[in-house]
């Protein structure tokens, strides 16, 4: 049968270190009582003083012990944020066809308003495939045209060509050899996928 | 019903302990453990059947309990217990298996051939019709232990906990996904088939570096709404720098995006936007 | 904006352990490297150093640094499981012979189909089974065998491996020996009886 201080890792404090993280939720004095039995159990003054250590001992770390209404829980310290935020990030959805259509538009006959954009595709633009596309800074208001409503010109940036790794636009194929093929050939894949 | 055991009994046999768990209780007699010997009342007899995994487990439980080099199965006694459970089994008309069955017809089969005489001089293990029926117990035994050592290793919630620290303000961050330039060329294809514009005069659009230079003139334009016509032509571009830039004005004009002035006959031409500058950084 | 680094709580140690125990779950080396910004991205050899520092830490305490199949994860000790196992009133589950045998022959024998399972245990396979490890997510269709009926093959996950604290298959306890019939003579008793 195990006891309490046998060895460095069964001490006060490393069965409560345990105990915390194992638990996942906050849990009080009482509920720590519990998983010692009847005669091991220390008392709370004893559980108190090791959870003390314990919390000086995160002083150095990326975590703390904090003491939250339902009870005591190990916590990520904020300093960490920037990277444990990371983890949560959403699974990138793939872009809609609109999307891709409406951005190679605008690459291929840029200066083009919505309207243009509209009058090829045979539908209406919706506001919030322009605005993501904004948003990801890969096309921007290049001007106006002289018409009435003076509709936005839309051309592409260079984080567009950044991105698919272009130096400029006439790296882009030709519309002509666009047509011609069948499917778009793996090599005009410029970017290099290294991931398994 | 004559027991087939001949074995001495153990004490295991004897009263149950508090501790273990009854695997069968009978007539209020609880039987914590399959039964040494062969009589077991019949009532236990389908918890009894349940304890096994089927007609491999059976038949190593009366080889094992017999102490028996599995290699070396006495076809003959085997075969005698085997059936004479099954024959309890049916006295109450327990549902068998029907792998239960067929083990038995297999052990009648071998036990019959074991009978026979064997010509002389044939190699004995060559033809023992037992080695199938050992191979296939061999076998089963194997993972048998496997299933046992797998059930022995350390498990997750059993064993070991995975340690989770709390984390204040988990939002989620979106990341915008990745695009495949292919992806994007397919689709300017569908739309264009979809339009109809391949092999009409639309084809003939503007090489890109037009529309790059048309998209840059504008953006030069927003810095500055007034600029000498001149100014967008560099000579280190040669001659299809010139050509390129001059097709982009004219483009840009046709489209009534800039507007080319000239404020006297053969003075100097101006490209303006014809929006006023509020418009523009609006 | 933060920098690894800047102090002992934002060392690469400290954001090593704190993503580690916000996650939850085991991290790959390459879900490691995602929580970091292209700029400041260690490399793979100094995450792996970093982590050999924090399992060196653990050493004396009630928690331990683990690889398991997908990825690095912390875990509690063994040592403390006398306590941490009463947090909660339920006992582990446990799992019937014909499960565990189906699932030990799943995992030594992959890729397996039903069929080959009744052959070797002289039984039927009861769907239920196969129905509760796929949900447990321990085995997952790996393909079909081209066999009239086509029948499903069956493979672990790595579900399978982290819940039993194994890296690889490699790590299962070796299957026994199939004795051959025609080698085994009974004054060859090469076994020794030593192990237990």
């Amino acid at each position: 049968m195990a006891r309490i201080g046998d060895t460095a890792r069964t001490s006060l404090k490393s069965i409560l270190e345990a105990v915390l993280l194992a638990s996942g939720e906050p849990l009080s004095l009482k509920a720590i009582e519990t998983v010692f039995t009847d005669e091991e159990r220390p008392g709370a003054n004893d559980i108190r003083k090791a959870l003390e250590e314990l919390a000086d001992d995160y002083a150095e770390r990326g975590l703390e012990l904090k003491e939250v209404s339902s009870g005591f829980r190990i916590q990520v310290r904020e300093d960490t944020n920037p990277w444990v935020a990371r983890l949560w990030e959403e699974r990138p959805q793939r872009y809609s066809r609109a999307l891709l259509e409406t951005l190679a538009l605008i690459a291929y006959r840029q200066p083009i308003t919505r309207g243009d954009i509209e009058e090829v595709r045979g539908v209406s633009v919706r506001t919030n495939i322009i605005r993501t596309l904004q948003e990801r800074e890969w096309i921007r208001v290049v001007g106006h045209r002289d018409v009435p409503g003076k509709p936005a010109l839309f051309g592409t940036t260079k984080a567009f060509l950044d991105y698919f790794n272009l130096s400029s636009l006439d790296d882009l194929p030709s519309l002509a050899e666009i047509k011609d093929m069948e499917t778009i050939e793996p090599e005009l894949e410029l970017e290099t996928t290294e991931d398994g | 019903m004559e027991p087939v055991d001949t074995q001495p009994e153990t004490e295991e046999n004897h009263p149950v302990q508090q501790a273990e768990m009854p695997f069968a209780i009978v007539q209020g007699q609880p039987y914590t453990q399959v039964p040494k010997d062969l009589y077991i009342p019949p009532e236990a007899l389908e918890v009894f059947l349940e304890a096994f995994e089927g007609p491999l487990d059976l038949l190593l439980y009366l080889i094992r309990r017999q102490n028996l080099d599995i290699l070396d199965i006495p076809i003959a006694d085997i075969t005698e217990q085997y059936m004479s459970y099954i024959a309890m089994l049916e006295d109450i008309q327990f549902e068998l298996a029907a792998e239960y069955l067929v083990m038995a017809a297999i052990l009648a089969e071998i036990k019959s051939r074991m009978l026979l005489p064997r010509p002389a001089g044939d190699d004995e293990d060559e033809d023992d019709p037992r080695a199938e029926l050992v191979r296939r117990l061999q076998e089963y035994e194997r993972f048998k232990q496997a299933a046992e050592d797998l059930d022995d290793l350390p498990r997750e919630g059993r064993d070991f906990v995975v340690a989770e620290a709390f984390m204040t303000d988990r939002h989620v961050v979106q990341i915008p996904p990745e695009v495949e330039l292919g992806d994007m060329l397919d689709a300017l294809r569908d739309v264009l088939s979809r339009a109809e514009l391949f092999g009409s005069h639309h084809v003939q659009m503007e090489p890109l570096s037009v529309r790059e230079r048309m998209t840059s003139i504008i953006d030069l334009l927003r810095k500055n709404p007034y600029v000498e016509f001149q100014f967008f032509f560099t000579p280190e571009e040669g001659r299809m720098g010139v050509v390129v830039t001059f097709l982009a004005l004219m483009e840009l004009t046709r489209e009534r995006v800039v507007d080319i002035i000239q404020n006297e006959p053969l003075g100097q031409l101006y490209v303006k936007s014809p929006e006023s500058a509020a418009q523009v950084y609006e």
